[in-house]
């Protein structure tokens, strides 16, 4: 085990820089439990709209509402991001800091644009449908699943943005190397969760 | 030790006094007491189950005390160090392969009773004669259960009145909470939810509802507020033939107030509101949403007031006095003005004369 | 620790992972490509009138399970060694959360 | 820094305790407030059992009585139960795999005071217009339907200490698997720390259930939505799900570390190993698993279709088989052993008949069309108190007198605690065995009253008198800790002379730093395998070193202080005009706790070598 304070360079800088450590290490494998714990906090969100995908109550269906357009637009900018912060970890475990950074913050543009987008995308179902998450149980459980990975975007940008912001005079070493090992399986994760909710909210929404 | 071995035993020794002496319950309220196919069936499984569990205890039990005892740290063991045995294969597969049998005898009767249980078919057989299979719609309410028979177009609130020696059916429905109905002595509980309408059926033994007397209790099993405890109901099972004359007075009923305080009563009845939400004839075409309050047709031979209270003067009068004291958080408090002694007496009078026979 | 795969020769090491992670990489455009090309399909596949729903919605189900795969596998590292404990926990969850979504679409049917 | 406890102020210990990061300390506050809540449950079911002592009683109001039910089983299960489990696992587990801390000693404390500010803020209900009154299970139609602010109470009060729950599930999973000493394999780990592993990946994967359900129930309440208001489309039943798919695992969190408990006390005062160990290690994880495919058990008179009816009940009867294992083990862990009757070993001995009888209940309960007849009446409530108080309850009064040396260094009073034992055993026969019969002939659970004439009232008044013996005898068992922590004899290592553990390998209490040599684990029951090797201590497996430690902070505390703020803001928000603020400035605080505590460094310090040393001479090791 490595000491974590420890100025490194490129030579001695382990090649799973995330567990050289024991702190490391536990975030690791921590952080992967969290993930277990995620998947079945969001299977119950995706079951619960399941289960009340067509209890419109007289409002607005998913056919009427999706459109599939800002969708797709969004999958591709999350999907992106998914790739853009593995060139980001291909870089920090090359002890290359500053393409790091930049990758990442390409990452957190992307991720503010996704976000942006499903404001918009929201904003324009309550004004256009009045689809609120108070007009149907539809709306309560669309609203809540979708707001949930919503919330998990936002933070993980402000989880990046402020790991950056943070190290950037420091530069890389095994105390941070594992923040930003697990910061970047988080942005994974958002993404894992959104593929499903492209698919079964929206278009299986579509198809009815 | 040895001391409270003997304790232990004793336990159950009282216990079992206790029980001998309460017998199995009363015969209009308990499940040990089964007056109908539904509970029968249950009863035998609980039986069965009973006596399964009890020669697992009585199993586990003999190698407990025979183990406590034989291996107890005696006088000279202070530095005895037994042998460390790892596991035993041959006795680790027989208290694996043991168990699996014994559950394995208890799953069948109980997944196929299970099924049988559920079998409602002809409940939405097109063809489905009245006479044979009897539908009651079931919905409860906060503190109050209501009997609609659709097939007769009659509506009773509060006791329910069945044939006997028939299989009767059951819509269920809860129209504010989740509340559970459940008549012990007869069969096992159904929940009536706020979402959907559950089905069940039940058959009421005619000798054995002789025996319990002129009632089955009924419960609300699910907690569903203050008064849950209170969401009683009777069960009054008939003979076909009796059954039928009662449909037959409920549909062509008709009730005239006799005397004049009946007749002040009457009136009250209609000034104070009750009428709002109290239907008074068995023939009630009000929706569902409108009947809000117990219909009263058949009150003046209820055995119950409210489903709890002794059916008397005295108490019919408390309880428009004063509701929430006998029923608390029960829908009637407060929604209609201030009786006094002069209208609470005619309206005691008018309720009294409610019924289907003179 | 496994996880220390340094030879001792810094130099040696350095050239030899630098190489490894850029192979890394290289499967890991190839899989965004990949799953950009399964998004593709899904949505076409909804948009397409000519499929009949049956198949839809499996099939796009189906696409997003691979991509996921993808996501878990290459992007998350879980086929690099060291993923065993994080696997049987993030297996687990996925079971728990599968059986929940089973009684949720079929035995809540009123 | 050294080990040994200097006098300090009150002030000093209580700072030392809220800024905490040491899995000891933290057991201890885990302790204290458990014990405060299984205290004030206990009044709670005193009053239940008087309330029913007679019919007609009313010594309560029926409202109130709701209410008394729903805060005593919400109290016993999330803020009692749980805690007093986590209190032994963070006083045992570290040690007995061989590690100086937890992996995350920062997210240890956090944990504790998110449930300790989620318990208080539920409980200060009583206090603010009424406590939640529809039953622990909290059905959402009657949640919704319930006036006042009791549910919002229970469900930002459990939503923020689950958070807690889940933290600190996390937390013991990650120092199992990674933090055992050299040599401690999967297969070598004691039973308790298996157990803890288990019931903390059930904790992992049961909680979010529960996290959504709270959430979505919350919404419904305070924000309008519609989840479960079938007016709008909304289906109670997803609440009934999403509560037993947490429930039922819930109760396996109870009783695994339970069974845990027993697997340690029973070998040590039966000189003997664990009979079949990998055949145990096998059935709990059996058991975890057998947890999550059950809960529709809970759901039988739902009307979920005799399909759905038929799997739940054969899948829930198959649960028995692993159990049936664990009892025939310990049976056969005794069997040919030399037993000491101490009196965590009474507690262990008494368990087993007792769980016996709650668990073949839970068989007959599992049968789906009797369960019709038993369901929602006091043979269920007999069946979990048998479960819960004759396994758990037991199981901790055990633990806690097992392991007492281990958190404080002195004994527990063996007379006073054999006669908590005879008391407590005898109420708990006498409160709920009359039960099953009271069930059977009719009584529904959750009645504030019944009426008289129905056969009821004989067995009621017995289950009272019950009660009363329970109570005395956790009386007895407070006085023997107050008696202990006033006259007690200190106690050095492995006081009660037959450890096998690592915890037993080190002085009672052990020093901050735990092992101040890591040892070497050559075998199950690591400490039994040196000792019959004929020496007293383990084999160290490194040279004396600076330890590293951890440092203490208040960050946790004041994370958790400020989501009890937002709490109060979103369950006044519509009521006062500072409701909405309080959530702001919650969230403030939280989020700027947060955020503190991942800009500051925190690397640690280091205990040096020499006064590890010192500490030696000075006694630090008996
Ligand atoms: C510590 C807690 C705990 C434990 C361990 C258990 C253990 C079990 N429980 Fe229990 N249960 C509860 C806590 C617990 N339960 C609670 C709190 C409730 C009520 C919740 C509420 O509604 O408020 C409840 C309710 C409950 C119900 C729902 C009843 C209803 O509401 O209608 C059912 C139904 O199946 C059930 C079944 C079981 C079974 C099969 C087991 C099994 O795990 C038991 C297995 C053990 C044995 C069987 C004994 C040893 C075995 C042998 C010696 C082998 C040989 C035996 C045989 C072949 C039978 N439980
Ligand atoms: C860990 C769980 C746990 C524990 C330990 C207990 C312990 C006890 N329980 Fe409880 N119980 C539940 C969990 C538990 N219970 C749950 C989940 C429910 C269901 C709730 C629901 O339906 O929603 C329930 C319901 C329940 C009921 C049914 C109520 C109803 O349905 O209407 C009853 C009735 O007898 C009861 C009794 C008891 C008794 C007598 C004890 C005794 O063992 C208690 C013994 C302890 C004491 C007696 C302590 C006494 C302390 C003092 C006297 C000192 C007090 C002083 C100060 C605070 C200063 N419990
Ligand atoms: C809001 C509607 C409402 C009004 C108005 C109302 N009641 Fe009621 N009443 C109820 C409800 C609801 C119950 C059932 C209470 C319970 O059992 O929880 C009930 C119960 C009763 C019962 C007992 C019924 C039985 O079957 O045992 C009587 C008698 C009664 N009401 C009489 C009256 C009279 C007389 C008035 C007018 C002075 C009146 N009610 C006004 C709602 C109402
Ligand atoms: Cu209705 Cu309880
Ligand atoms: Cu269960």
């Amino acid at each position: 085990m490595q000491h974590a304070e420890e100025k490194l360079t490129a030579e001695k800088f382990p090649a799973a820089p995330e567990k050289a450590t024991l702190e490391g290490k536990n975030k690791f494998t921590g952080f992967w439990l969290f993930l277990g714990g995620e998947t079945v906090l969001f299977a119950c969100l995706f079951a619960t709209f399941l289960a009340l995908r067509e209890s419109t109550a007289g409002g607005a269906s998913t056919q009427e509402l999706f459109e599939p357009l800002i969708v797709f637009v969004a999958t591709m900018l999350l999907l992106t991001s998914s790739l853009t912060s593995v060139y980001a970890m291909y870089h920090m475990k090359n002890f290359n800091f500053a393409k790091m950074q930049l990758w990442l913050g390409i990452t957190v543009l992307l991720g503010a644009a996704f976000l942006a987008l499903e404001i918009y995308e929201f904003t324009h179902y309550i004004h256009e449908y009045e689809f609120t998450i108070t007009s149907s149980a539809l709306g309560s459980a669309f609203y809540t699943l979708v707001g949930t990975h919503g919330l998990h975007v936002a933070f993980g940008l402000l989880w990046i943005i402020t790991l950056m912001v943070r190290n950037a005079k420091r530069g890389l070493d095994l105390y941070n190397a594992p923040k930003f090992y697990v910061a970047s399986l988080y942005w994974h994760f958002i993404d894992v969760v959104w593929v499903f909710i492209f698919t079964v909210v929206y278009l299986m929404g579509m198809v009815g | 030790m040895k001391k409270w071995l003997t304790k232990w035993r004793l336990f159950y020794l009282f216990a079992l006094m206790t029980l001998v002496l309460a017998g199995c319950g009363e015969p209009f309220l308990s499940t040990l007491r089964p007056a109908g196919e539904v509970a029968d069936m249950q009863y035998d499984i609980i039986m069965l189950s009973t006596i399964m569990m009890v020669v697992v205890i009585a199993v586990v039990t003999v190698i407990f005390i025979y183990v406590v005892v034989r291996f107890r740290r005696r006088k000279n063991e202070e530095n005895k160090i037994p042998e460390q045995v790892e596991g035993n294969h041959k006795l680790e597969i027989i208290w694996t392969v043991i168990p699996i049998l014994l559950l394995l005898v208890l799953a069948v009767p109980v997944v196929s009773s299970t099924f049988q249980l559920a079998d409602v078919d002809i409940m939405d057989d097109e063809n489905r004669k009245p006479e044979e299979a009897l539908v009651v719609n079931v919905r409860a309410n906060l503190y109050w259960w209501e009997f609609e028979y659709p097939d007769h177009k009659i509506v009773t609130s509060q006791d329910l009145v069945v044939p006997t020696d028939e299989k009767v059916y059951f819509n269920l429905i809860s129209s504010d909470v989740k509340h559970s109905f459940w008549i012990p002595a007869i069969g096992g509980k159904m929940d009536t939810n706020t979402d959907n309408v559950n089905k069940l059926w039940l058959e009421f033994d005619s000798e054995r509802a002789d025996d319990a007397g002129e009632y089955f209790y009924g419960k609300c099993a699910d907690l569903c507020g203050p008064s849950h405890a209170l969401m009683d109901f009777k069960v009054k099972a008939l003979p076909r033939e009796e059954f039928d004359q009662w449909v037959g007075e409920m549909t062509s009923y008709e009730q005239i107030a006799e005397g004049d305080l009946a007749k002040q009563g009457e009136q009250l009845f209609e000034e104070k509101g009750c009428i709002g939400c109290h239907a008074v004839s068995p023939l009630d075409e009000r929706p569902e949403q409108a009947r809000t309050a117990p219909n009263l047709a058949t009150f003046g031979e209820r055995s119950r007031i409210a489903g709890i209270m002794p059916h008397n003067e005295e108490n019919i009068r408390a309880w428009l006095e004063d509701p929430e004291s006998y029923k608390p958080g029960n829908k009637m408090t407060n929604t209609y003005p201030e009786l006094n002694d002069q209208e609470l007496d005619a309206l005691t009078e008018y309720l009294k004369g409610l019924k289907i026979e003179d | 620790m496994a996880t220390n795969q340094n030879s001792g020769n810094p130099n040696v090491d350095i050239a030899y992972r630098r190489k490894k992670n850029a192979e890394d990489m290289k499967h890991q455009v190839v899989t965004f490509a990949l799953m950009i090309f399964l998004t593709l399909i899904a949505f076409v596949t909804v948009g397409y009138d000519g499929i009949e729903l049956w198949f839809k919605v499996p099939f796009i189900i189906l696409l997003a399970v691979i991509q996921v795969i993808f996501q878990l596998y290459y992007f998350m590292h879980m086929s690099h060694k060291g993923h065993e404990t994080p696997a049987l926990f993030l297996y687990s969850g996925l079971a728990v959360g599968l059986i929940t979504v089973l009684t949720f679409v079929t035995i809540i049917w009123w | 820094m050294s080990t040994l406890t200097q006098k300090k102020g009150v002030g000093a210990v209580i700072w030392d305790y809220l800024t905490t990061v040491d899995h000891k300390k933290i057991a201890i506050l885990y302790l204290i407030s458990g014990g405060f809540f299984f205290l004030v449950g206990g009044l709670e079911a005193m009053l239940i059992r008087i309330q029913l002592a007679i019919p007609n009683n009313d010594f309560v109001s029926a409202g109130l009585y709701n209410g008394i039910l729903t805060m005593h089983g919400t109290t016993m299960i999330f803020l009692a139960a749980m805690p007093l489990i986590f209190a032994l696992m963070n006083a045992v587990v570290p040690l007995q795999i061989g590690a100086r801390d937890v992996a995350f000693p920062f997210l240890n404390s956090l944990g504790f005071w998110l449930f300790f500010f989620g318990g208080i803020f539920l409980n200060l209900s009583w206090f603010l217009g009424g406590a939640p009154d529809a039953g622990w299970t909290s059905y959402a139609s009657l949640a919704l339907e319930s006036p006042g602010h009791g549910i919002d109470f229970y469900l930002l009060g459990l939503q923020v200490s689950g958070l807690g729950t889940l933290i600190a599930g996390i937390n013991f999973l990650v120092t199992i698997i990674n933090m055992r000493a050299p040599g401690m394999t999967y297969m070598r780990m004691p039973l308790f720390t298996w157990t803890t592993f288990v019931a903390s990946a059930l904790i992992l994967f049961a909680f979010p259930a529960l996290t959504v359900g709270l959430a979505l129930l919350m919404f419904d309440r305070l924000f309008g939505t519609s989840f479960f208001d079938p007016a709008m489309g909304g289906n109670t039943v997803i609440w009934e799900h999403l509560f037993w798919i947490f429930g039922h695992p819930e109760v396996y969190i109870l009783i695994l570390p339970a069974f845990g408990v027993f697997s340690e006390i029973i070998p040590v005062f039966s000189r003997k190993r664990l009979f079949g160990y990998s055949s145990m290690v096998f059935a709990t994880v059996l058991i975890g698993f057998l947890g999550f495919m059950v809960w529709a058990h809970h759901m039988f008179t739902t009307g979920l279709g005799p399909i759905a009816n038929a799997i739940f009940a054969v899948a829930t009867m198959a649960i028995a088989v692993p159990t049936g294992i664990k009892i025939f083990n310990w049976l056969f862990t005794m069997w040919g052993g030399t037993i000491r009757f101490t009196t965590p070993m009474i507690w262990s001995v008494a368990f087993i008949p007792t769980f016996l009888m709650g668990g073949v209940t839970g068989v007959m309960l599992a049968a789906a069309s009797a369960d019709y007849q038993y369901h929602d009446t006091y043979f269920v409530v007999a069946h979990f108190h048998y479960v819960i108080v004759g396994g758990l309850i037991f199981a901790l009064f055990a633990g806690v007198t097992f392991w007492w040396p281990t958190m404080f260094g002195k004994m527990l009073n063996e007379m006073l605690g054999k006669i908590t034992f005879v008391l407590f055993f005898t109420g708990f026969h006498l409160t709920f065995f009359i039960q099953h019969f009271l069930g059977l002939m009719g009584m529904p659970r959750r009645v504030f009253t019944f009426l008289p004439g129905q056969g009821l009232e004989l067995g009621n008044v017995i289950s009272t008198i019950g009660a009363f013996f329970m109570a005395v005898a956790t009386i007895v068992f407070f006085y023997n800790i107050v008696v202990t922590s006033v006259k007690g004899k200190k106690v050095g290592m492995d006081p009660w002379g037959d450890g096998r553990t690592l915890e037993w390998a080190i002085s009672s209490p052990p020093p901050e730093y735990n092992f101040k040599q890591t040892p070497l684990v050559r075998g199950l029951d690591a400490l039994w395998v040196e000792k019959m090797e004929g020496k007293k201590e383990m084999t160290p497996a490194e040279p004396i070193g600076d330890i590293h430690m951890p440092n203490g902070s208040i960050l946790p505390f004041i994370i958790s202080l400020g989501l009890f703020v937002v709490s109060f803001g979103l369950l006044y928000r519509e009521d006062y005009g500072w409701g909405l603020p309080a959530i702001v400035v919650g969230f403030i605080i939280t989020l700027g706790a947060m955020f503190l505590r991942s800009v500051i460094d925190d690397h640690g310090y280091h205990i040096h070598k020499e006064d590890l040393i010192d500490d030696n001479q000075k006694g630090g090791k008996v």
